[in-house]
Order: structure tokens, then sequence, then C-alpha cells
């Protein structure tokens, strides 16, 4: 395998572990909002780490004469174009709920009600 | 002014999404960002856009590589409590609130929408200048607003 | 090792750290918690569309999906938020879900 | 926490800076998404009742997020109506008018005696009319749908 084989794998695999990181964090946190940090934070950074991957593997051999590395280059924008609407929506959907949590009035988890 | 430069956004992206150069489709493309820049043009801009903005995309596109970096170090961190054993110890939830000196509104909630991405943090209501944020560590509530403000300050308040 | 087998692997993966995330989705508490868990599978299924079209050799197709995909998965966020909040505001919003 | 709830409820939960300023950027994007979506139909997966349904809800998530006489200010209701019954009308129109220069409903290829591009080319450009037809329609359908359901029948406040 060549060398941006290599770097698009670990990226891939990195992206895939931040997801389960994340996955497994709205398993385990004790309370709503807490789960919110892990949800939508690991999956921002998580899905970067695999579209980036994914796009480096679509132009890993450009040649500026074909017509199909361009369009493979395009697609790769597109891709890019993923990662850019994640940024703007992820957090504003984050938002959303987080607010509408606290105006519907659900408790957060502090730590002196463990202590209790 | 803004029907011009919203045409003209919509052009790169129909041509980025489309990959078909024929004359038909580069036709069709143009009314649709036609119909898109009538329709919609006060919605992706608030007044009217003047030259300027070129250089704020720029600034924008130059900020993001250092939120990137922010993101990556909290998510760490985020890892770490996750994976923790006695996670419930480390996790010190609180609500933090303070006022921010951004007057631009695009400004406001792009500093809004940062402290939401970088893990560890969530901003829960922005009223004027007040935010208040949901801090999941005290070191992560104690870092706010931080360099953030000042950077973004840099990219996006023109005086 | 070709790059296939890297792509199934990390396809695998993604589909294991889904069947996590779909346990909250299933067993949450509130229904806000069900709202994330369905946010957390989105997010995951973006990407493992985009991977899917690499192993079906059509990526030009399949990032098409996933951007609609995305888009969808966004507005179906806020829309069950709003939804939710006009229900809790219509019954006083003092009842435990 | 408490005063910030009886603020936000005092404040209209629903209007919320953060979510509309992110949203007014996104709206065009997704639109012109849902026109590429249309117009590629033969070449790439959708077609007319995909974008149509992406088309919809674009302006479905401007009623959710600045509310639903907001989004009538942008498509009112006779607008709405008169473009759902267009939609139909030009799929049923392309038809009948194949049948009327002499071939079966929806048999493209009779439409060359309008003006000579060649069968094939009147297939090609006969499906894309249709589409847009079935776009329109959906769109529209889809907008009616949710505005009807939201609002109990009387179309005044959404969720």
């Amino acid at each position: 395998m060549s060398i941006v084989s290599w770097v698009v794998a670990v990226l891939l695999f990195l992206g895939v572990f931040f997801f389960a990181i994340g996955a497994i964090g709205i398993l385990r946190f004790p309370d709503f909002y807490s789960r919110l940090h892990a949800a939508g934070k690991c999956d921002a950074l998580a899905s970067t780490l695999a579209l980036v991957a994914i796009a480096l593997f679509n132009v890993r051999d450009f040649d500026w004469t074909l017509f199909q590395s361009w369009d493979n280059l395009r697609v790769s924008l597109k891709i890019l174009l993923i990662i850019l609407f994640v940024y703007v929506a992820t957090p504003a959907a984050t938002h959303a709920i987080t607010k509408a949590a606290f105006i519907v009035g659900i408790e957060p988890w502090e730590k002196r009600k463990r202590n209790r | 002014m803004a029907r011009i430069v919203t045409f003209f956004i919509m052009l790169v992206f129909w041509v980025l999404i489309s990959g078909m150069f024929d004359a038909f489709h580069l036709g069709v493309g143009v009314i649709c960002c036609l119909l898109v820049a009538i329709f919609s043009h006060d919605l992706l801009f608030y007044g009217h856009p003047d030259l300027l903005w070129v250089r704020d995309i720029f600034k924008v596109l130059a900020y993001f590589p250092w939120l990137f970096y922010q993101i990556v170090l909290s998510s760490l961190e985020i890892t770490y409590i996750v994976l923790h054993p006695r996670m419930l110890e480390i996790i010190d939830p609180r609500l933090v609130r303070f006022r921010t000196r951004l007057r631009n509104t695009m400004a406001r909630v792009t500093l809004a929408q940062s402290i939401t991405l970088t893990p560890g943090t969530i901003t829960v209501n922005m009223s004027g200048n007040e935010f208040t944020v949901y801090a999941l560590t005290q070191k992560a509530a104690e870092g706010l607003p931080g360099e953030m403000e000042t950077r973004i300050a840099r990219a996006l308040e023109r005086e | 090792m070709t790059m296939d087998t890297v792509f199934l692997l990390a396809s695998l993966g993604l589909l294991v750290s889904t069947a996590l995330a779909l346990i909250r989705v299933v067993g949450g508490p509130t229904v806000l918690d069900r709202i994330v868990g369905v946010n957390v599978v989105g997010a995951q299924t973006t990407v493992l569309l985009v991977l899917i079209g690499f192993l079906f050799g059509n990526i030009s197709m399949f990032v098409d999906i996933a951007i609609a995909y995305a888009m969808l998965n966004f507005i179906l966020a806020i829309g069950v938020t709003k939804f939710f909040l006009r229900r809790k505001s219509a019954r006083g919003g003092s009842e435990e879900t | 926490m408490r005063e910030l709830q009886e603020e936000a409820k005092l404040r209209m939960p629903w209007q919320d800076v953060i979510l509309q300023t992110s949203v007014r950027v996104l709206i065009p994007f997704i639109q012109l998404f849902g026109l590429y979506v249309v117009v590629h139909g033969h070449y790439s997966p959708g077609g007319g009742f995909q974008g149509g349904v992406i088309l919809g809800a674009a302006i479905i998530l401007m009623a959710l997020v600045f509310g639903l006489p907001a989004s009538k200010h942008y498509i009112s209701e006779n607008v709405n109506k008169t473009l759902s019954i267009t939609g139909p009308l030009v799929y049923c129109g392309i038809g009948a008018l194949c049948i009327l220069f002499g071939g079966y409903f929806l048999d493209y290829s009779a439409l060359n005696r309008i003006l000579p591009l060649g069968p094939i080319a009147w297939r090609s450009f006969g499906i894309f009319l249709v589409e847009v037809g079935v776009g329109i329609g959906v769109m529209s359908i889809m907008l009616r749908i949710y505005r009807v359901l939201s609002s109990a029948g009387t179309i005044d406040q959404g969720l």
C-alpha cells in the first residue's frame, strides 16, 4: 500500500473510533445534558476525519491532463461541502435541543446530588 | 447588489455539485440560480453587501483551522472522560454566564456556534450580549470566552 | 490488505457504534434523549452512505444521497424539537415524560 | 435556571437568533440542491418527487424556525394553491399534447412535430418537463400538508 493509503486508513479508523466514543458517551453519561456533549461533539470531529479521509482517497492519483481526475476532484469538494454543512447544522440542532430541554425544565445532574 | 452576489455564489455552488458542462445543463443551471437569487437573496444577506465581504470570507476561512485545533484538543479531553472508569468524579456540570463585547449579530452567532461545536461546552441561550453556557467540567468553564472571542472579533468585526 | 477491506472494516465498525446509539434511542428515559440518539445515528449514516458509495464504485451518486440525508436529519431534529415544545406548552409544561 | 426558563417562556421560545441565522444561510443552498435533484433526475438518483420534497422541506424549515406567518410572506396561500394546480397541469398537459400530435399518452417522440429536434432529444426533454411539473406539485402539496396539519386547519400559527 502506498503512503496515501496508509494516511487514509489511519484517518478513517480514527473517525470510526471517535464515532464509537460518541456512542459509548451517550450510553455512559448520567444525565441528558452531558449526553449532548458526547453526542454532538465527537460527531463533528469524527465526521470530519472520516470524510476528509474519503475525499483524500478519491483524488489519490491526480493527473491534470485527464478529465476523470478533475471530476474526482469535484466529488471530493462535494464531500468537503458535507463537512461545512455539518459544521453549520449540528451546533444549531444541538442548541435547539438544549434550549427545549431547559424550557421544559429537565433538571441537570449535579455533583452534590450524588453525595446526598 | 445582493441579488447579483447571491447569483454568483449560487453559480459556483451549481458548477460544483452539477458536474455536467453541456449547454442544456448549464442553461438550466443559470435559470435555477436566477430563481434562487430572486426569491432568497434577502435570506443570505442581512442588508446590502459591500465588497468587504470577500475579505471577510477569507478571514473566516483563516479562522477555521484554529477552531478545528480546539475541537481536536477538547475531543481528546471528552474521550478521556468517557473512557474513565470513575467518570462521575471527574465531571462537574455547571451553568456559566458571561457578556460578550461583540456587536455584530453574525459575529455573535459565530461565537455561539463555535462554543457549541467545541466539546465540553454548549450555548444554552443568547439574549442580547449575554450568553448562558452549560459546561461539563470546571476547566472548560474557566476557559470561556477567552481566545475564541478575540479571534472572532478579528475575523468578523469591522470598525 | 486492499483498500476495499479497509473500507469494509470501517463500515462494520460504524455499524457497531450505530447499534450502540440505537440502545439509547430505544431505551432513553425522555423523548429528548431519543432525539439525541437519532441525531447521532444520522451523523453516522451520512458517513456510512459515502463509504457504501466507495464499496459499490459509484461515489458521485451516493454523495448526493448523503447530502440529502444530512439535510433531512437537521430538519427532523428541529421539527421534532418544536413539536415536543408545543406539546409541552399545551399541557402546562409540568408533567414528566 | 428558573429565571432562564421564565425568560425563555416570555420571549417566545421559537424565536431564536442562533437558529434563525444558521437557517438563513442554509436555505438558499438547500433550495439550489433541490433544484439540482429535479434537473438531474435522469442521470443521477432523484427526480421530480425527491427534488420536490427537498424544495418543500426548505420552506417547511423556514416555517419551523421563523414561524408560519413568515413562510406565508415568502409563499402566500394563493400562490401555493396556484402552484399545486400548475404542477399536475404541466404533467397532464405534456401527456395530452402528445396525444394531440398523434402519439400515445406521454409518448414524447410525437412532440417532434412542434419543433424538429429529433425524437431522441424530445424524449429526454419531455422527461425533463414532466419532472419539473412533478417537482412543483410535490413541493406545494408538501407545504400545504404541513401548514394544515401543524395549525389544525386554521392556517395562522404553526408549530
